[in-house]
């Protein structure tokens, strides 16, 4: 386990000091819900607030052309960081809104262009999607009259893809699927889905909130047309997400939020819109969470996404062993290491989450218990919620054991009585 | 150790051994209640006959929380006519919210005081209310039925 | 002026003391657009993360527990300061979100609601607008059919509401306003306004990002649904907004963005939604964001809000007068102090506000040049742009003089050689 | 002072006296360009005779920057093919977005050397260009007018 010095690593984010309930040192097993962030992240938004601070875009003044400056070179950070052009990059405020920027401009669509989106038409989901890409589609779904379809799951927490040909078929105008499942940590084989899409022409949008904190995404490589994903999950501020888009289809939506900074001229009757990125940022900007951002792509970049892949995968890897070795134990998702992310959900015969959660949490131990915005999954494996522990380069082998133990503590605390 | 502060004796029993566990018929009124925050639901069938609460039955899965608490109130307020249920389960709402500063009458709430030490929970208020908003509403619902009755005979 | 200390408060604001193009003082006179922050706020943020950030109402740890409630005080700061209920502060990314929000929300109600807008329904603006509060209303109109149309200004920059009654007829849904225009510093009268709203039965929409950062407002002696201002303004961070709205409007609202948090049941099929402020609020929050927000409140409660609307207008008593005395220079919106804010627009003759800005800029002095997302207005006064000055809390006499001084040397620069 | 390498005399002189400025009619092209964050305009028309630039004519409101740089370009270009009015358009830009690295080529931008010191201030890069993209914007236009043309005729 030396892809990297994580005991340097650790030592960057102070919260990870903190105390909790009393005096149990912190075990933070939650980024799959936010992570924590780097003193360079929190540094970084600082410089920008007392040095540079001014309306983007929107000044002349030196500040101000500092303020832009440092805003676009975030841009560029981003954009490097998962292999696109720099104008392909949009900043939101979250994924979600990334997610919803994508339905509305489709939904505003003219008849005629290609984003259109009619009755009669299909969008295509997955059972395993954060309500964050299934909500969109089904209030797209009902704007316009097309119908909402879906992929299954398999037992094992696999997409199932028997009959992605029927599913995706012709009338078939978007698929939006997630690149990690965040309850099963299930990676889906999105090469292998694009064939499917491209085959019937259809707009591929991925959400990859889980993927890209995680391991090297590179746009150029997937095959798909959009991908979302949020800062907070990947070292960067809360306050911004980014949705990558192809520039040719970016420059020919429609716009979603309108306001200042993103015309390009105004009469009281109506406006005409400037190219992407600008055309999607409406308003002053969230500068500062996005050049937090740019400092967290550097700060991932400084470790390497591919040593931080590996370091989840073994540390997933010996998390799901020794979980395993707890009789009551069930894993919810693949228990092998193929195509699997970092995210281990389980339940615990006799035992509901919120207690699990809230024993573990007694000892220092802070895990997700709930539905974790995957309702419909949760109601597809018949469990009515799952304890996630979510691993990340912060994460060691102590942290694993403290689980395990806190576990099996809590087991006996509940059931022993 | 604070862990058992908020998970007493009483409660664990109550979890154990749930009472009025089980969908009874004939009610009056039935309600479904869904913690949204985790997925928790309740199904709470309310019994009243002549204003006064006969019979409270439930169902649905939870945590120990919601489970002993759903039991409890459904102990709690059997026999008891709606006004004073409804100040009973004002009571343990209040005492749920207080932060941790009120700690619960127990010859109003009874086995409700055990409760007491969620309060110092946040994320667990709701838990420990969902049988008891599903009893409130349910008791509201009823009131609201025998109000509609008494204006149809006029 | 003697309302609080200035050179205190200054020194509260780290950017002030930093030298621009070379050895000048910065003299920042474009609060209009973005407001610098102080010490307290960055702070706020800071230990947010370093202390207790977790995804709020998403987790029962400890954590979680902290981020949640930490989160929601900054809501509660933010509502007692508008005179509004918790439940009616709605977080947003910033202004333009929240008008959009409410246009969008608007455009996705089901017919037969107070809120569905059908052709034959007039939407009603006026030429004072920013683009935020325009193109919005512009876009819900083309996609609903309805009539977009606008009170006009006056020459001397107030609203004229001579026809205000057959502008806002019976048939008008939806009233948006600026309560200060970002332009001409014209405060208009919301209350004089709300009663023509008020009696057609419309709802009242206020762009309040120019009055709330600088004099108190209180919801509920404005007569007004909705209003919208943006934390940047304000000394709060970048990346956080607020909607307020009447309870029972916002509960009957369809929802904008979806996702995670805002639901009370998914299926695959459908979901419902959370009351307010949650259903408007899809995904983990910019939590750090409102809790900046939060103690840029707290700064400004410390200090008044009285006071610092009388430091202000003295203050621009001051600019308009000293400006006024420049032969060449023409000031543009209102120059006496009734009903007007700190926002000073002027043109000079002969020189373009792009090369008067960037002498201005030479000097130390920021100010914004431009159509300041106000286009429309640019136009009907007959000006390719003006140059704006802007007040707040932080600036003082000294600054108002070396503005004079800098248009004086300005003007010599360009027309002297 | 860093003002006058910004403002130099020339631009100064070509803004109190700039050339070409007032439209003239018969062009080949007209094309109208804005810069939308400040709201300047321009409108300019280009005559083409024989693939070469007859004539550059212009109209608009703007600043010093961009008044004085489409005087420039509507000077200089007159008299080229477009060939070799494109590569001194990209010659001009280059120079502008190299922030103060290059100084430009006086054999061949001529008064647009002045320009140079723009490149250090990013927000009024886009002044500077404005006629000079709409000069490129119009050459294209024409350009492709005559492939039109051409391919009509065959
Ligand atoms: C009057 C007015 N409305 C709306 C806005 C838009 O605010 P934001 O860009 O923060 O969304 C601004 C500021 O730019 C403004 O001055
Ligand atoms: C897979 C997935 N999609 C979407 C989201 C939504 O992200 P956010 O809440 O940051 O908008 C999340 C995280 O909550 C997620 O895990």
């Amino acid at each position: 386990m030396s892809h990297f010095d994580v005991s340097a690593v650790q030592a960057d984010f102070p919260i990870l000091k903190r105390l909790i309930r009393g005096n149990n040192r912190l075990v933070y097993l939650d980024s799959g819900a936010t992570s924590q962030k780097p003193i360079s992240v929190l540094d970084a938004e600082r410089e920008f607030y007392t040095q540079h601070n001014a309306a983007a875009h929107r000044g002349a003044h030196q500040l101000a052309e500092e303020a832009t400056e440092i805003f676009e070179a975030a841009r560029g950070k981003v954009a490097a960081f998962i292999g696109a052009k720099v104008d392909e990059v949009v900043f939101t405020k979250s994924a979600t809104e990334s997610i919803n920027l994508v339905a509305y401009s489709f939904g505003n669509a003219d008849l005629g262009t290609k984003f259109h989106i009619k009755a009669g038409d299909r969008i295509v989901v997955s059972e395993m999607e954060h309500h964050a890409n299934l909500i969109p589609w089904q209030e797209l779904a009902k704007r316009t009259g097309a119908e909402l379809v879906w992929l299954s799951v398999t037992d094992d927490g696999r997409l199932d893809l028997s009959n992605a040909e029927r599913i995706i078929n012709a009338k078939t105008k978007v698929v939006a699927l997630t690149h990690q499942s965040n309850v099963l940590g299930t990676i889906n084989p999105i090469n292998e889905i694009a064939k499917y899409v491209r085959n019937v022409g259809a707009l591929f949008v991925l959400d990859a909130c889980q993927s890209v904190p995680h391991y090297a995404v590179d746009v150029k490589e997937l095959d798909v047309d959009f991908i979302a994903f949020s800062g907070h999950k990947m070292l960067g501020p809360t306050g911004v997400g980014v949705l990558w888009g192809k520039q040719e289809l970016l420059d020919e939506m429609p716009p979603f939020l309108t306001g200042g900074s993103m015309i390009e001229t105004v009469t009281m009757e109506s406006a005409s819109y400037l190219p992407a990125p600008k055309r999607f940022e409406a308003g002053v900007p969230n500068m500062a969470q996005a050049v937090g951002l740019g400092a967290a792509v550097d700060y991932l970049n400084r470790i390497g996404m591919e040593k931080i892949h590996q370091h989840e995968v073994e540390l997933t890897k010996a998390c799901i062993e020794r979980l395993s070795q707890i009789p009551q134990l069930k894993i919810v998702g693949p228990t092998d290491m193929e195509l699997r992310g970092g995210v281990v959900s389980f339940t615990l015969d006799g035992i509901h989450p919120h207690d699990l959660g809230q024993a573990l949490d007694q000892y220092g131990i802070a895990v997700r218990t709930g539905h974790h915005c995957a309702w419909p999954l949760m109601k597809k494996y018949r469990v009515v919620a799952t304890t996630r522990a979510s691993l990340y380069l912060y994460n060691d082998l102590a942290d694993v054991e403290a689980l395990v133990t806190g576990v099996e503590r809590a087991r006996d605390y509940f059931l022993g009585r | 150790m604070e862990l058992d502060s908020l998970y007493q004796e009483v409660i664990l029993e109550h979890y154990k051994r749930p009472q009025n566990k089980g969908l009874l018929p004939n009610q009056t009124v039935q309600v479904h209640h869904v913690n949204t925050s985790c997925g928790d639901e309740i199904t709470l069938n309310l019994k009243m006959i002549n204003g006064t609460i006969a019979e409270i039955s439930w169902d649905g899965v939870g945590c120990s929380i919601s489970q002993a608490s759903t039991s409890v109130v459904s102990e709690l307020l059997k026999g008891k006519d709606s006004a004073a249920a409804l100040a009973i389960i004002d009571t343990f709402q209040a005492m749920l919210q207080s932060k941790g500063s009120d700690l619960g009458d127990e010859s109003v709430l009874e086995d409700g005081v055990a409760f007491a030490g969620v309060a110092k929970f946040p994320a667990r208020v709701k838990c420990a209310l969902l049988g008891w908003m599903a009893t409130k509403d349910a008791i509201s619902q009823s009131l609201a039925l025998t109000s509609n009755v008494k204006k149809e005979q006029r």
